[in-house]
């Protein structure tokens, strides 16, 4: 009796009483879900047009926010270091095309996936080996990301919004706005549509394969940067991030490995889902149960609809 | 077919394997000083520094005086990236080369090597970490944990709080926030802070961060702000310490209110915070800064010859202080063991007796070129910690402050627990062996 | 020529369903196995053995039991480690609970409480596949890492939160703990991985192991010769999880010693994963090769400058054996995406047309 | 071929009487309707199929024919209608009870498991009737052996009669279209059917190939009895080694007869309008 009043009761009874630290919780969960969701985003862009499942997304997160801070510390000034890594991920893009997915085409799907392992691994050796396994302070405010926070009265209480965090969430948005663009209004989206569809059918109205891979790896390569300058702003910038981006898989599971808005949608019910559960029933059980409460939502909701949130149902065919 | 295949492949392996170890040889006049540190992994920004001060003393010795008594120190780093089964690993490719002493720096690995150490014969020195009941000398001679055990550390940091509260009776009714790294190391202090708090009659309130959550710690900080504790003290390590810090600003949490156990104070935890961090207070036993003539030889011998990898901002930093008191404490160690067995090139039974009478008053500071640098360590045979006293330090914004005398930890109370804790161990770990080494206090 | 298959003839099936058909294997593994369990603990060094073969070994079990889920099943697991744990505190418990009980009955039934385990952690394997089936494993891994830090009773209320060995005879001689010989320990963890691997080796042959592969092959096309899909998944969930479990007790009972959560956390899951790629998907040799080399390679790493006189900072040997072993994968999908155990085979079949080319 | 006798009494008992006389039905296609979201694959589709007689599914593209088998052997489950085998009605059934009541089956796209050796594909095919439990099979002892050795033998036969003995070791995956259909004709005898559901068994393959497959097709309904169901879009052949052919057009059926009953039926002669036999 006591324990189902500490399930279904204790819990609502504390948002009610505290709506102030409820808001706070959403917003908490909001923002880390949107940090979530940049990083679906980089497995969907790399998924929908090379139907490679990238576990390496994560990783090339703290490459390009080591890179970038790497390359300020060695000297170089903020905006060139900026300018300067995009250059890396163009040439991380074109290695991974030449030397990764050009000599395994047309080799099963796991096959490429395990790849992606490999290059998991490749990128944290090789970015220790650069710049240092020691974490490393992001360079928001010279970048010109705002810092301090906004402080809301809510009820009796308040709620804190950091101004780094409505910038990620600014910036995300015009990420989404500019991919969207990106894909359904330009000569390039079109064929990455066409990519996605079918390779031999875009191979046979001659788009060509490679261009369109390194296109993509290289966008996902600035949805990376993207979030590990986020990321990298809320706490700091080291190889431990590794694990957190692992959070990105349950949020491809809820809005499937081809949408877009799934991934966003997915990435801040993901974001939100966790911070509620952990902060309200993980007393309950001990606490720290955010480190496995995503995975899971997205099992239970596996369990339901198997498809994803927005997938078709999936008719099989021999 | 397969076995077969398979069986085949495990012998190549063998053998490839087998050559390898052959680098057993080590010249028999020198002192083989293993260093288990980390510079790779979740915990290098604390790892790092440490690596450097320990390694750079060591060298500097060398490069100054060669090496203790004469006899040149061979010094070898062993990369642990703070996991215990690659810490088990370096245990076990040292222990065949006659080690004097190993150094885990990972609570996890003391842990692992305590019953192994006690058989091989090799002493442990786990700095002020490791398993607190390990002071108790009658019943674990191989293990030294000077200067302070995190039972000392917890009793001094509930000391220094009841000071600002004036005196332990106004803790009553407060409530304590712990916040620690859900590994062996952070849950280490729990039973001694659940004995102050049914002693005084504050409430704690526990705050666990599992280490893969270490860098995600919104929530937690969030339920600190819904229980509003009165203190908050942190056993954090690793990208732990800057995002609770962070945190910590973030929630508006008075700053001056929350206090990080020794091993949460370097200048790296507290900088990415930047200005909001200011207040945040930490235990720490070694001074900071690189005004001290022995670190002055380090830069002259060591860093100035290009024989570290020592940044030259780092020198003087907190951590990089710990683990030039670390260095201090093998090596005179070793110097004290040479003086006793009046051996020049000794063993890692000899460096027990060495750091079972090691004492280095508050003149050997001084003659060592570290005058007032950390508190007298007196380690003895029946105690192998010696509770030297510590300080508190506040984060100013741009480095660390002392904003306390000495303080000695609270005796009375962690000897007691120690002994129970020892007896404890044992009885989970029997048969454990008993101890058959004399004591060389009676005859010095 | 010296590897040839050619005059030996078999006169009954059950001849030609043998283990090793051919002579010279017959040859070759009773070699190696004296080799193996005679020259071996008689020559090696302490450290040879406590940080090169029994962790090999203890490892290509684990990579076996992955390999029967993954290589063998099609279902890709990232919760190796996490089952591998279960074995592990469950042998503990039982060490506890039962200190006068074998201790090699109690790793291998630590085995059982695993397969329980993986049995469960496989119930959604009906619904969902690749993928997804993966991250589903992750859930597994994730809470079952929690579970070793949050259960206080599965590590004896320790206030470290880390177990540690007890000692234990067999024959009044102690098998684990401190006092336990390297040589003991090495023989103890040798015996259980042949045998668990014949027995491995038996199923993977058999009507149940070509049951696991056409699942593998195509799930769709197994169900309709009716082979039931659920029960064929699960069970190969059990025994996979079986032998991660066995793995598990002996990586802490007859390995390291000592364990704390972070011995079976989402990293080993992957180490255990990379060398089932690299030593070849469906191949149990591959098992110990992918073992050998991504265990050894780092050791080698760490001792080989050292030969050639460079020196090598430690963290940058670190550093670069994860460049390597990434780069290593890679290569290996590409080249030989069927692992070590493709190319022995190839080496093999050169053997037994040398001299001439094909 | 000899066939090997303890084969023929498990599976087979009615085969004791010669083989090609037509018995009762065994399976019967009632009022089945399939469709996928809102598209019609079968619409009120009634057949039936006697013991022992080969029945052709014939139709234009998309007319359903593999929808069909895809619903007699439970891989779709049709929105309504039923299914009678062996007078039993089933509303829909699981492909692996399908198998179980002896319906094998063939794939317009192979369907062999490509990682394995065609004599694993083939020893797969005979799961069902392997019973040996689980830790008999992991020693690999007595019975599971015997087991092994018997099925062993069992499959051999068909190894021998389909001619494939050089590919044993092979894996199916780096063989060449024509044997691989052959290869998966004879994973689908090793489940001793009495049902065999063949789609396009001869699709793709030349003019030898198919003569070949014909003669095993046939001498599978000869020798063993075995009731065959198939898929064709050679008319030839349909009409050579059919005893009755069903046409599907839209899913709909438009006639059910002999082949010469169905060759001049004028609504078949529309579906097929323009349609060459080649």
């Amino acid at each position: 009796m006591h324990l189902l009043y500490d399930i279904f009761v204790s819990p609502f009874a504390q948002m009610v009483g505290a709506p102030d630290l409820l808001v706070q919780t959403l917003w908490d969960g909001l923002v880390s879900g949107v940090l979530y969701a940049l990083i679906a985003l980089g497995f969907v862009l790399i998924f929908k047009a090379s139907g490679v499942f990238n576990f390496a997304q994560g990783i090339m997160v703290v490459f390009a926010a080591l890179t970038l801070v790497g390359l300020y510390q060695h000297g170089v000034p903020a905006y060139a270091a900026l300018a300067l890594t995009l250059v890396v991920m163009l040439v991380l893009a074109f290695g991974v095309e030449r030397l990764m997915l050009r000599p395994l085409v047309n080799q099963p799907e796991i096959i490429l996936f395990m790849a992606t392992f490999g290059l998991t691994y490749f990128l944290i050796g090789l970015g220790e080996l650069i710049f240092g396994g020691d974490p490393k302070v992001m360079i928001a405010s010279q970048l010109g990301l705002p810092s301090g926070s906004y402080r809301v009265t809510v009820a009796r209480g308040f709620v804190q919004l950091q101004k780094i965090d409505i910038a990620a969430a600014i910036i995300a948005s015009i990420m989404v706005v500019g991919l969207g663009v990106l894909f359904n209004r330009t000569r390039i989206g079109r064929a990455l549509r066409a990519v996605a569809d079918s390779h031999k059918a875009a191979l046979s109205v001659g788009i060509s394969l490679e261009q369109i891979w390194v296109i993509v790896w290289f966008a996902a390569g600035v949805v990376a940067l993207a979030t590990g300058i986020m990321w990298g702003a809320r706490s700091d910038v080291s190889f431990a991030l590794e694990i957190i981006a692992l959070k990105a898989l349950p949020v491809l599971i809820l809005g499937g490995f081809t949408s877009i808005p799934g991934a966003i949608i997915g990435g801040l019910i993901i974001g939100v889902g966790e911070k509620l559960g952990d902060f309200y029933w993980g007393p309950l059980v001990g606490g720290g149960i955010e480190s496995w409460f995503a995975y899971v939502i997205a099992l239970v909701f596996l369990l339901f609809r198997p498809q994803g949130l927005f997938g078709e149902r999936i008719i099989e065919r021999l | 077919m397969r076995l077969k295949r398979l069986v085949l492949g495990a012998a190549v392996a063998g053998l490839v394997g087998v050559s390898v170890p052959a680098t057993q040889a080590v010249a028999q006049d020198s002192l083989f000083v293993p260093l288990f540190t980390y510079r790779t992994g979740p915990f290098a920004n604390s790892g790092i520094p440490i690596a450097n001060g320990m390694h750079d003393y060591l060298a500097m010795l060398n490069a100054r005086d060669g090496g203790i008594g004469g006899v040149k120190l061979n010094i070898q780093e062993c990369e642990t990236g703070y996991n215990d089964a690659k810490g088990v690993e370096c245990y076990d490719s040292v222990k065949g080369k006659n080690p004097l002493v190993v150094n885990p720096y990972s609570t996890g690995i003391t842990l692992a090597l305590i019953p192994k150490a006690s058989v091989d014969h090799i002493p442990v020195l786990s700095m002020a970490y490791g398993l607190s009941a390990s002071a108790v000398g009658a019943d674990f001679p191989w293990i030294f944990n000077p200067p302070d055990t995190y039972w000392d550390g917890m009793s001094i940091a509930l000391k220094y709080i009841a000071e600002k509260e004036g005196g332990f009776a106004k803790l009553k009714g407060k409530t304590i926030g712990f916040i620690f790294l859900d590994v062996g190391y952070g849950r280490e202090p729990i039973p001694l802070l659940n004995d102050f708090a049914k002693d005084y009659g504050f409430n704690v309130k526990m705050y666990p961060v599992p280490p893969s959550q270490m860098q995600s710690q919104g929530s937690v900080w969030l339920s600190v702000r819904r229980d509003r504790p009165d203190w908050m003290i942190m056993w954090g390590w690793g990208a732990m310490n800057p995002t609770a810090v962070t945190e910590a600003a973030r929630t508006g949490y008075p700053m001056n209110h929350f206090i990080g156990v020794w091993w949460s104070g370097s200048e790296g935890d507290a900088r990415p915070a930047g200005e909001a961090a200011k207040g945040y207070l930490s235990l720490n036993f070694n001074a900071v800064g690189a005004n001290y003539p022995a670190i002055k030889d380090i830069e002259k011998y060591v860093i100035a010859k290009g024989q570290s990898q020592t940044p030259k901002d780092q020198i003087g930093e907190n951590f990089y202080n710990r683990g030039v008191m670390n260095a201090v404490v093998i090596a005179e160690a070793i110097r004290n063991a040479q003086r006793i067995t009046h051996k020049k090139v000794i063993d890692g039974a000899d460096m027990r007796r060495g750091l079972e009478t090691l004492q280095i008053s508050e003149q050997r500071w001084k003659q060592i070129g570290l005058p007032e640098f950390a508190a007298p360590i007196h380690v003895t045979c029946q105690d192998h910690n010696g509770h030297g006293s510590v300080y508190v330090q506040q984060w100013t914004g741009k480095g660390w402050a002392k904003v306390s005398g000495w303080i000695t930890p609270v005796k009375e109370k962690v000897i007691p627990l120690l002994y129970d804790a020892a007896k404890d161990y044992i009885s989970k770990n029997q048969p454990w062996p008993k101890r058959t080494e004399p004591c060389d206090d009676k005859t010095l | 020529m010296f590897y040839r298959e050619v005059g030996q003839f078999k006169s009954s099936y059950a001849a030609d369903q043998a283990l090793l058909p051919i002579l010279q294997d017959r040859i070759g593994i009773a070699v190696i196995l004296l080799v193996a369990f005679v020259a071996v603990p008689l020559t090696a060094s302490g450290f040879m053995l406590d940080s090169v073969l029994i962790p090999i070994l203890v490892f290509a079990l684990a990579a076996t039991g992955l390999n029967l889920l993954t290589g063998y099943t099609g279902l890709l697991s990232l919760g190796t480690g996490g089952f591998m744990g279960v074995g592990a505190y469950s042998c503990y418990k039982l060490a506890t609970i039962f200190p006068n009980v074998n201790i090699i009955v109690l790793i291998l039934c630590s085995g059982l409480f695993a397969a329980a385990i993986g049995t469960l952690f496989g119930l959604p394997s009906l619904r969902i596949k690749g993928f997804y089936l993966a991250v589903a494993t992750l859930a597994a891994q994730f809470f079952l890492s929690w579970c070793f830090i949050r259960i206080p009773w599965l590590y004896n209320y320790n206030i470290s939160g880390s177990i540690e060995v007890p000692t234990r005879t067999l024959f009044g001689i102690p098998v684990t703990g401190p006092t336990a010989s390297s040589e003991t320990r090495y023989l103890v963890v040798l015996s259980i991985v042949v045998v668990l691997t014949l027995l491995a080796a038996n199923l993977v042959r058999g009507r149940i192991g070509r049951m696991w592969m056409a699942v593998r092959d195509m799930d769709l096309a197994a169900e309709l010769i009716g082979i039931r899909l659920y029960q064929t998944k699960l069970l190969a969930f059990a025994v996979s999880s079986f032998y991660c479990g066995v793995a598990g007790a002996m990586l802490v009972f007859l390995y390291l010693g000592s364990a704390d959560p972070e011995s079976f956390s989402i990293n080993q899951s992957f180490l255990i994963l990379f060398m089932v790629i690299i030593g070849g998907l469906g191949s149990l040799l591959g098992a110990f090769l992918g073992a050998a080399l991504i265990r050894g390679l780092p050791i080698l790493l760490r001792h080989a400058p050292a030969y050639f006189g460079v020196s090598l900072q430690s963290a940058t040997v670190e550093q670069t054996s994860y460049l390597i072993l990434g780069a290593l994968i890679i290569v290996f999908l590409i080249v030989e995406p069927h692992g070590l155990a493709r190319l022995w085979q190839i080496g093999k079949q050169k053997l037994r047309v040398w001299p001439f080319p094909y | 071929m000899s066939a090997q006798p303890q084969r023929v009494a498990e599976a087979e008992p009615a085969n004791a009487a010669p083989a090609r006389v037509l018995g009762g039905v065994i399976l019967a296609v009632e009022n089945v309707s399939l469709s996928f979201g809102g598209v019609n694959a079968l619409s009120d589709v009634s057949f039936d199929v006697r013991e022992h007689e080969v029945r052709a599914i014939i139709g234009p593209n998309g007319a359903g024919k593999s929808s069909m088998l895809n619903v007699m052997n439970g891989f779709y489950q049709p929105q309504r209608g039923v299914i009678r085998f062996r007078g039993h009605a089933y509303h829909g059934m699981k492909p692996h009870a399908a198998a179980a009541m002896g319906m094998g089956r063939t794939f317009q796209n192979i369907a062999l498991f490509r990682g394995m050796t065609v004599l694993d594909n083939i020893m797969a095919g005979r799961s069902l009737k392997m019973r040996r439990n689980f830790f008999l099979q992991l020693l690999r002892w007595g019975p599971a052996l015997r087991e092994e050795t018997e099925h062993r033998r069992a499959v051999e036969e068909i190894i021998d009669f389909l001619e494939i003995q050089h590919i044993r070791r092979t894996p199916v995956g780096r063989l060449p279209y024509g044997l691989q259909k052959r290869v998966e004709l004879a994973r689908a005898l090793a489940m001793e059917p009495s049902v065999l559901l063949l789609d396009e068994p001869m699709a793709g393959m030349n003019i030898e190939e198919k003569q070949d497959m014909c003669r095993f097709v046939l001498e599978v309904n000869e020798h063993y009895g075995t009731t065959i169901v198939l898929i064709e879009h050679d008319m030839g052949v349909v009409m050579d080694i059919s005893d009755r052919v069903v046409v599907l057009d839209y899913g709909r059926k438009i006639a059910d007869g002999t082949p010469d009953e169905v060759r001049s039926d004028q609504a078949v002669i529309d579906a097929y309008l323009g349609v060459t036999h080649s």
